[in-house]
């Protein structure tokens, strides 16, 4: 198995690591940590499978879109941030309300 | 050489993962921060290493930026995020 | 030589799992501070796997991202809810604890399904797969920059950019509507002051030096603003404020000029060339170098403003 | 093997021991501020020691004033923060170790 395989499977692993987490976990600042892992997952497999070239370069096309993809994701953190100190604000506590309870 | 320099860098990040025991036991988030500002350290001396091995000298930059960012976080700890201890006001 | 490979599996399998261990322990230990710093570390370590990967242009964004922005932005969240709970209602939830077991296995098994399809799906592709790195090759020479990565980010696809200095925009006016929370800052000490002072210019210098380079190495306007950006955070959290004379026009200048710039040169492109932006070969190194200066600006400026999370000469309370 | 090289190797080697020594102190230091003394030694001499040996290896000029660069930032960074924690510790009311 190659380094990029490697790398691909870890970025698989903290995938799905973040997603388990989003879904089990009720506070919003691991929600949004989770949602961080899960995108750092998408961004190694991505850039792994990109090095999958014989002592060429890498695949450009991917680093290029991963970089996007970061400042977009410490964008969309701080909104999530925020969004969660005014729900914080609002009820007294940083989680969703959850089924039947209001 | 090259494996040299690969050999240390490895030492060092193993450095680094025993380091991780001072942020999972604490006991002070001071001790956990003083941990992270370690982890920064030793990230910049595994670059640079790693930038003479493969001699990429972007590398450098990388590290230069780690050095550079070094403080911001323990800052925004030591003037946000440090929650009173022992004190009327309990964080945690 | 074999020394050496072996080394460097070494190298790779311990950053691999490392980072797999570090993002369960910060996902799962119970203490909200600890799961933020064990975050910073797991960023520390992104880096170096990129730098692994050979994406040092994208070693270079997270680690000004990583350490710079997300670090700080996550402990200064986390302070202004211990501040918020302490006055309001903590509210312990209550929960059915057979009912969350119940979700918890029933969660852990279908994702655990779901790594092995999607590790099964990735292991059985093509081990030999060069993907688009010969188109841009063979297009280099007329894209007028010698980094493959610029080339691709405000060239080949630059709309990608120019959408996203979009999406930058969007997320700055989405927490300035949500009225945010600002937090007013202590006078800094001597020693801050005097490490804000000095780190300030040579942050200032090494973004200009990250967005010149990008022509030619791995650099660019992302990771120039992004460092631009951490400037501003760490005078922020020095206490320096932007003067009211500027916080008005000035500043939303400076916030709009990046995407401004952006939508001028696609308009000028498509009336002269027929097509969004596609520079014609002979000045895209001039209209990149602009673009990229006025995006590093902007970058900077929303990424600091995000940061503060309250639109400047707001009122600020503890 | 050249002179230089066995002298980078050495350096390279003295700072990898500091960088092991400051990982031991933080991990076997009892409070605060003896764990920040153990992280200022990996901090500036384990990565000064680095700087050095691989200044010696190093393919130009600019490379080298380059690492002489980081090296004085993390010095720059390293110090404040050393202060800041401490002056914050003391704030806090952590109380010094006393054997």
């Amino acid at each position: 198995m190659s380094t990029a395989f490697f790398y691909a499977l870890v970025g698989v692993g903290l995938f799905c690591l973040g997603l388990y987490t989003l879904i089990v976990q009720a506070h919003l600042l691991r929600k949004i940590l989770a949602f961080n892992v899960m995108g750092s997952g998408v961004f190694l497999v991505l850039v792994a499978l990109a090095k999958r070239t014989e002592d060429a370069l890498p695949d450009p096309v991917p680093h290029a879109m991963v970089i996007t993809g970061i400042v977009v994701a410490v964008s969309a953190t701080a909104l999530a941030l925020t969004l969660m100190l005014k729900l914080a604000k609002e009820t007294g506590k940083a989680e969703l309300a959850g089924e039947g309870e209001e | 050489m090259q494996t040299f320099y690969f050999a240390l860098a490895l030492f060092l990040l193993l450095n680094l993962f025993a380091g991780m025991w001072r942020v999972l036991r604490g006991p002070s988030p001071a001790d956990r921060m003083l941990a992270a500002q370690l982890f920064g350290t030793t990230a910049v001396a595994v670059l640079l290493l790693l930038a003479q091995a493969s001699a990429s000298p972007a590398l450098r930059d990388v590290a230069l930026l780690f050095a550079l960012l070094a403080a911001v976080t323990a800052v925004a700890f030591v003037r946000r995020a440090w929650p009173e201890e022992g004190g009327e006001r309990d964080g945690e | 030589m074999e020394a050496l490979g072996l080394l460097q599996w070494c190298l790779d399998g311990l950053l691999g799992l490392g980072l797999l261990w570090l993002a369960w322990r910060a996902l799962a230990c119970s203490d909200l501070f600890k799961a933020v710093v064990l975050f910073i570390a797991f960023g520390l370590l992104m880096a170096l796997a990129w730098v692994r990967l050979e994406a040092p242009d994208i070693a270079l964004a997270e680690a000004a991202i990583g350490a710079g922005l997300t670090g700080a932005l996550l402990l200064s969240a986390l302070a202004r809810l211990r501040a918020i709970q302490a006055n309001g209602t903590i509210v312990i939830p209550a929960q059915q604890a057979a009912k969350v077991q119940l979700s918890r296995w029933l969660a852990g098994t279908i994702l655990l399904s779901a790594a092995i399809g999607l590790g099964y799906a990735i292991t059985s592709l093509p081990p030999e797969a060069a993907g688009l790195s010969a188109e841009v090759t063979a297009n280099l020479a007329a894209s007028g920059v010698g980094n493959p990565v610029t080339a691709v980010l405000l060239n080949f696809r630059a709309y990608d950019t120019l959408l996203e200095m979009a999406v930058l925009l969007l997320a700055l006016l989405a927490v300035w509507s949500l009225d945010g929370l600002p937090t007013a800052e202590a006078a800094a000490g001597p020693v801050l002051d005097t490490l804000a002072r000095l780190l300030t210019p040579v942050l200032i210098l090494v973004a200009a030096y990250l967005l010149w380079v990008g022509a030619d190495a791995p650099g660019g306007a992302f990771q120039a603003g992004s460092v631009l950006g951490a400037a501003g955070v760490l005078l922020l959290l020095a206490g320096w404020r932007l003067q009211p004379s500027l916080a008005q026009l000035p500043l939303r200048l400076a916030l709009v000029a990046g995407s401004g710039t952006f939508v001028v040169i696609a308009l000028l492109t498509l009336l002269s060339t027929g097509r969004l932006l596609a520079f014609p070969p002979a000045q895209a190194g001039t209209l990149i170098l602009i673009l990229e200066a006025v995006a590093t600006v902007s970058i900077g400026v929303t990424l600091a403003a995000l940061f503060l999370a309250a639109p400047p000469g707001h009122k600020e309370k503890l | 093997m050249t002179a230089s090289d066995y002298l980078a190797a050495l350096l390279l080697i003295s700072g990898a021991v500091f960088f092991l020594a400051g990982t031991l102190g933080l991990l076997r230091f009892p409070d605060v501020y003896t764990r920040l003394h153990a992280l200022t030694k990996a901090d500036n001499v384990g990565l000064g020691l680095v700087v050095i040996g691989l200044a010696i290896q190093a393919e130009s000029l600019a490379a080298v004033g380059k690492l002489l660069l980081i090296w004085l930032l993390v010095l720059l960074a390293g110090a404040s923060v050393s202060y800041l924690v401490a002056r914050g510790a003391l704030h806090k009311g952590i109380r010094l170790w006393k054997r």
